[in-house]
């Protein structure tokens, strides 16, 4: 027991990560292998997705994947580099899904056209209905953004506009499942990049700033809600190109795009897959979606299922997967004497 | 070498598919099995799958095949669930299931989006509940080469509006009662229902006091009572699937509101349990079970033997709307099956189109354009609904005449309100 | 007469709704997600004892309100105590707690109108000519009584002045040697047990089911909110401005609007006055 | 030092709840000076300073700088004309090195402009900053993680995010305090420089000595009232001044 006692676990960072996070230049291979190999397992793991995908249907279940990738990305990047919880995922889905469907539906514009204009157009109005909202903090947001959904639903089913209760049917749907799937992945790994070095860049500190420094921001003569709109707006562009993709992806638009589940889901995701990495959202979609499906099986029950997992990733392993991966990754641990 | 090899494989492939003759023909049901017309169709369908089995399954040329049920929860009548929640289980029936029949699902909403994703597949759709909206087979007759693998074997909103009429044009004959007071659910096939209920009953001359939709999760129906009330509504013309409509009907009768609420879709109310819930506040809610058969009646030989079969299962009279439809399905499929002796979905269009058989809630046969169920008020002539009205604890069923087995009562309060006398 | 008579009575019932979320709240500082499935939770437990133990109605009662409080009681003390204080941690965990007591049910087959409890008392009474059915008036007057027994357990009782002392300066009351955990816990309980009277009083007008659990919630923040969260006599406030103006637009625009007028009112509050009819934040940035 | 009024506040008054922390305190700063505010604990000096640099909202009075009103201005929005501030308590970006925590005023819009647009490698620029601070680069000092760094040095930190402003006052809250005698040694000759170089300070302080010594005028405040002002030596004669600190009848 005293043996026990005295023993600790120490963590050393292996000496390649050490010299590949300060020093810019990498001089050897190995140290290229050290960064490169977990990124390159990400991307050709998402790229042989659908090769390995058994049918159609799984090859479905891969699209519906990204899209909640996307958001899970997004909430990951609003939630922990931006300090902005948002549970208004369904808010972004909805709103890029009828835009490009009203393109598409009542303007013929082919999906080519209508996706691209749905996500900017999207993404520029969530920013707009948002912007009064952004001063607000914690609670205050996460509520506010949860309210926002339920009422964009209950408007247009109030109001019969935009096909009402029935949607707005027989979209032109996207040409091949092949595009569906590598059209979304590669999305989502690019996004994934981009939003990854977007944090690193001095532009990513003055958010982390916003997060948890507001004062010296603002002392740093910086509008905080300028730059919280900005991130508004690319969490909004993922989600709306989600949006809009889903309603190329089935051909249809209608309330249910303002559904909860867009809103919880990301959470889920990134909780499990491990915060604040925007890998980690990616990877925790990647292990829930499909896990869903199996337990689809099991109907309501499902949903309990991955909410206690959240409960307990939450409570007793907050770091999430990536985190630790990487821990493991870059440090070894062995026991010292003391 | 490789010829041989690949020979062999190819033989015992064969040789296994002629020992595996009985390979079951999948029915896969992707409906909201949380909700009344979901499991009632699934428990109606079981049933019928049971009997045909141990009747020795269906007759492909010569081979016998059982029916095999696949059922999933699609959620699709829970809020803040996607469509493309329910789009994605219809998939997984069909390609993970290998399902060659797909029933369902409920919602209207997305049965319409469906359509797309049955047209991809090629699978025969039959709906055997929810859907009423009347979109549905209109959208199937736009555009017919697309949809033809659609089918609906139940009734919809605007015939049901018929019947609804058909009736109240008799009570109006009788007891001269012309004002209705419209109250749906907020939903696609209600609202459609009540519109076209208030134009058509207008023309026929009744005033129409007032049209309010109530979204799910309404706990208060004062506001469009009193209103009713205060216009002197003699008929409260009620449609919707949610639950929270028993206490419209709770709150009409604490109110003793001078009106006869006539369910034309009133979800709640279908059930036989519904007398209990409401301690009696129930008494003579008028509700439209869509098809013959979800309530005892003698619409045809069958539909009593249904409903011993289906009480014995189960222990319960036929709960409501879908019941007798889902069961309805196996047999139709069976038949049409039978008559084209192939799962090729082209020919079993065609086959459908001819169906012709008596079964739980008459005679089934489709419109070929819309492949809308004929709905007729002669169960020899096609299908037939029925409306029953709450009376002392039972369901009993008081429209069409033909199958009727009582007739259409006042509450006291509403008699002497209006001191309503027979003509 | 109608809309006065159904405005009171919508508005007190929305703040019975509101009572345990802004009790829960206005303490512990954890928005309670899981106000809603407790509601719900209730009303099924009450069902479960009364027809399938067969046991009398009162007892029934009480037994599912004990177990609800105790629920809510587990609650802080096995989850959120974990993660006080992380505001994004509490919203997930009590959120998530809350989606798996819901989804259990309506697992478990929550669903059609069979799932209803009795009314205390069948009957009709006219007030000014308005029929009113005895449940309503009953709800009324539970709710008041509900809130005069607040109002003295925190003016007059060592407990309740201390949670008060905690809701009003977590630091100061610290520095008193109030021990902000065990008032939290206090809280939440008392919060759940609140949603779990409200759930009786209010469910045996209708029937039980999954959905009333999120429509609970969302109107009890939104009573909460436009009060100013962390204040009762906003929440009180609050409770009868959305009520009647709900009341109003049933009767004169659409009924399906009510629940976008409280939504409305949310968004309109927290956009002009984040603090709330009644909040006691100061400034904007002081807020998280 | 001109005599051409910089920055003027006129009947300034702010309360929490009942507490007046300021009330209805004016004064002139004029170009070039030191002006150091002191006054006992819990007198309103921090409170005084939020409120000319926005960081809390006033609720009476008037602020003008450079013959702008700026009353009613966002705090980024006074920052970004030339008044920046120092903060007591130092909150760095701890998990960042020291000169990255220099990134946001190099990022903001007026240093953006005053570098005419282009602005060449942030990294360098906040380096060479930190070094005019105090930070040795032979040391690798700017490297360290802010977290890993001793106070004096987050001190000087603050000091280097209000240069990287191009700042023309710089209103410092307590930047002697928590420092040994050693730090606040080497401190004094940087405050000196920075007045060379042409910037105003305010200075709010508890360590008269230091004060005394690189400070043009003194203003004493006492609950946030202005109770004297003038040249050091000549304030600490004043009856109220001693009263305030010392208490009652004290004599020298």
């Amino acid at each position: 027991m005293a043996e026990e006692a005295i023993r600790r676990r120490e963590r050393l960072d292996r000496g390649v990560k050490v010299r590949a996070d300060t020093v810019y230049a990498i001089s050897s291979w190995k140290e290229m292998m050290f960064l490169l190999a977990p990124r390159a397992l990400l991307v050709i793991g998402l790229l042989c997705a659908p090769l390995i995908a058994p049918n159609l249907y799984w090859q479905r279940v891969i699209c519906i994947f990204g899209v909640y990738a996307l958001l899970a990305i997004g909430f990951d990047f609003l939630a922990h580099f931006v300090g902005l919880v948002s549970l208004g995922g369904a808010l972004f889905i909805g709103v890029g899904g009828y835009i490009s469907g009203i393109c598409n539906h009542y303007y013929g514009i082919s999906p080519a056209l209508s996706i691209p204009i749905g996500t900017l157009a999207g993404a520029v109005i969530c920013t707009l209905i948002l912007l009064p909202t952004l001063p607000l903090r914690g609670v205050y947001f996460a509520i506010i953004t949860f309210t926002y959904p339920v009422m964009a639903e209950r408007i247009i089913c109030a109001a019969g506009i935009l096909g009402g209760t029935d949607g707005i049917p027989g979209l032109s749907m996207l040409p091949s499942t092949w595009v569906n799937q590598y059209l979304i992945l590669g999305i989502v790994i690019v996004s994934t990049f981009v939003l990854r070095r977007l944090v690193n860049e001095d532009i990513g500190i003055v958010f982390r700033g916003v997060k948890d420094n507001d004062q010296a921001i603002r002392a740093s003569g910086i509008s905080i809600t300028y730059y919280k709109a900005v991130a508004v707006f690319i969490a909004a562009l993922l989600g709306c190109l989600g949006g809009a993709y889903m309603a190329h992806l089935y051909g249809w638009v209608g309330i249910s795009l303002f559904a909860m589940d867009f809103s919880v889901f990301p959470l889920v995701a990134t909780v499990v897959g491990g915060p604040g990495t925007l890998v980690g959202p990616v990877l925790g979609s990647l292990i829930l979606v499909p896990i869903s499906e199996i337990l689809r099986a099991f109907g309501a029950l499902r949903i309990v299922f991955y909410s206690l997992i959240m409960v307990l990733f939450i409570l007793f392993w907050s770091e999430g997967l990536l985190n630790w991966a990487r821990r493991k990754y870059e440090q070894f641990e062995h026991w010292v004497r003391v | 070498m490789k010829k041989i090899l690949a020979l062999v494989i190819s033989l015992s492939f064969v040789l296994l598919t002629a020992i595996a003759d009985a390979k079951p023909i999948v029915i896969g049901v992707a409906t909201d099995t949380q909700i009344l017309d979901g499991f009632a169709t699934i428990r109606g369908l079981n049933l019928a799958v049971e009997e045909i089995n141990s009747a020795g399954g269906i007759n492909v040329k010569g081979e016998k095949r059982p029916f095999k049920v696949e059922i999933m929860d699609t959620r699709d009548c829970e809020p803040g669930v996607p469509v493309s929640e329910a789009l994605l289980v219809l998939e997984k029936i069909i390609l993970d299931k290998g399902a060659d029949f797909i029933i369902g699902p409920g919602r209207s909403e997305a049965a319409l989006a469906a359509l797309g994703l049955i047209a991809n597949y090629k699978k025969i759709q039959l709906l055997t509940c929810g859907g009423l909206s009347p979109k549905f087979h209109g959208t199937i007759a736009e555009n017919y080469d697309k949809y033809k693998y659609a089918f609906r074997i139940t009734g919809e909103s605007r015939y049901m509006v018929e019947e609804a009429m058909d009736l109240l044009g008799g009570l109006n004959s009788k007891y001269g009662i012309n004002r209705m007071f419209v109250i749906v659910e907020d939903v696609a096939f209600a609202r459609a229902g009540g519109e076209i209920a208030s134009e058509n009953l207008k023309k026929k001359g009744w005033e129409i006091l007032g049209y309010e939709r109530y979204p799910a999760g309404t706990s208060d129906f004062s506001a469009g009572l009193l209103k009713a009330k205060d216009a002197k509504a003699q008929i409260l013309f009620v449609m919707g699937e949610m639950a929270e409509l028993s206490i419209l009907i709770n709150q009409w009768n604490d109110m003793k509101i001078p009106a006869l609420p006539f369910g034309n879709y009133l979800g709640p109310a279908m059930e036989p349990k519904f007398w209990q819930v409401t301690k009696g506040r129930a008494a003579y809610t008028i509700v439209n079970l869509v098809n013959a058969g979800n309530a005892p009646s003698n619409a045809t030989p069958w539909t009593m033997k249904f409903c011993k079969a289906y009480e014995k299962k189960y222990g319960t009279e036929p709960e409501g709307y879908g019941t007798s439809s889902g069961y309805m399905a196996p047999y139709i499929i069976k038949d049409a099956v039978e008559r084209a002796g192939t799962l090729d979905p082209d020919a079993l269009v065609t086959a459908m189109e001819k169906t012709n058989l008596v079964g739980v809630y008459g005679r089934v046969r489709f419109d070929p354009k819309s492949h809308q169920i004929i709905p007729q008020l002669d169960p020899e002539k096609g299908a037939v609904g029925t409306i029953f009205q709450w009376q002392d604890g039972k369901r009993v069923v008081v429209y069409p005449p033909k199958i009727a087995m009582g007739e259409v009562k006042f509450p006291p309060w509403m008699m002497e309100y209006w001191k309503i006398k027979k003509k | 007469m109608n809309i006065l008579v159904y405005g009171l009575i919508n508005s007190l019932l929305l703040v019975l709704m509101a009572l345990g979320f802004a009790l829960a709240y206005s303490v512990s500082r954890v928005p309670n997600f899981t106000h809603g499935a407790l509601y719900v939770l209730t009303g099924y437990l009450t069902w479960v004892f009364l027809n399938r133990l067969g046991l009398n109605y009162g007892l029934c009662i009480i037994l599912s309100i004990a177990s609800v409080t105790a629920m809510g009681w587990l609650i802080y003390q096995l989850t959120v105590i974990r993660v006080r204080g992380m505001p994004t941690s509490e919203i997930i965990v009590t959120f998530a707690i809350s989606l798996a007591i819901l989804e259990f049910l309506r697992w478990r087959g929550l669903r059609g109108a069979t799932y209803v409890l009795p009314v205390f008392h069948l009957s009709t009474i006219h007030i000014y000519g308005v029929p009113v059915d005895a449940q309503r008036i009953i709800a009324v007057v539970i709710t008041a009584v509900i809130v005069l027994a607040l109002w003295l357990f925190t003016h007059y009782t060592k407990v309740g002045l201390g949670l008060r002392a905690i809701a009003q300066n977590e630091r100061a009351a610290l520095l008193l040697g109030i021990d902000s955990d065990r008032a939290a816990t206090l809280a939440l309980s008392l919060g759940s047990a609140l949603a779990a009277i409200a759930a009786i009083t209010i469910l045996p007008m209708g029937n039980i089911n999954v959905a009333t659990g999120y429509d609970v919630l969302v109107s009890a923040i939104a009573v909460c909110i436009c009060g100013g969260l962390g204040s009762w006599t906003g929440t009180i406030l609050a409770g009868f401005v959305i009520g009647f103006a709900q009341m109003i637009v049933v009767y004169f625009i659409a009924p399906h609007l009510a629940m976008v007028v409280a939504l409305a009112a949310v968004i309109l509050i927290l956009i002009f006055k984040p603090s709330g009819l009644f909040g006691r934040q100061k400034e904007l940035e002081e807020r998280v | 030092m001109g005599e051409e009024v910089f920055l003027q506040v006129r009947n300034l008054s702010k309360s929490f709840g009942g507490v007046r922390a300021v009330n209805d305190l004016s004064f002139e700063l004029y170009k070039g000076e030191i002006l150091g505010i002191i006054g006992p604990n819990g007198s309103g000096k921090t409170t005084l300073l939020n409120l000319v640099t926005g960081f809390v909202r006033k609720d009476s009075g008037k602020v003008v700088f450079k013959d702008n009103d700026i009353t009613h201005w966002p705090a980024h929005k006074i920052c970004d004309i030339g008044l920046v501030r120092t903060f007591q308590i130092v909150r760095p970006y701890a998990t960042l090195p020291a000169f990255k925590n220099m990134i946001p005023p190099l990022y903001s819009p007026r240093s953006k402009r005053s570098a005419s647009g282009k602005l060449g490698d942030r990294d360098a620029v906040a380096i060479d900053l930190l070094e005019e601070v105090g930070f040795e680069r032979d040391a690798h000092v700017p490297y360290k993680l802010a977290g890993s760094l001793p106070l004096g040095y987050l001190k000087r930190l603050e000091f280097a995010r209000c240069l990287a402003m191009k700042p023309e006052i710089i209103c410092c809250d307590e930047v002697f305090s928590g420092l040994s005698m050693a730090e606040i040694a080497s401190m004094v000759p940087l405050v000196e420089r920075l007045q060379k170089d042409g910037i105003t300070l305010v200075m709010i302080e508890h360590r008269l000595r230091e004060l005394f010594r690189v400070a043009n005028r003194i203003l004493v405040i006492n609950f946030g009232e202005k109770i004297a002002e003038g040249v050091p030596r000549e304030v600490m004669k004043d009856k109220k001044v001693r009263k305030a600190y010392l208490g009652e009848e004290v004599e020298l």
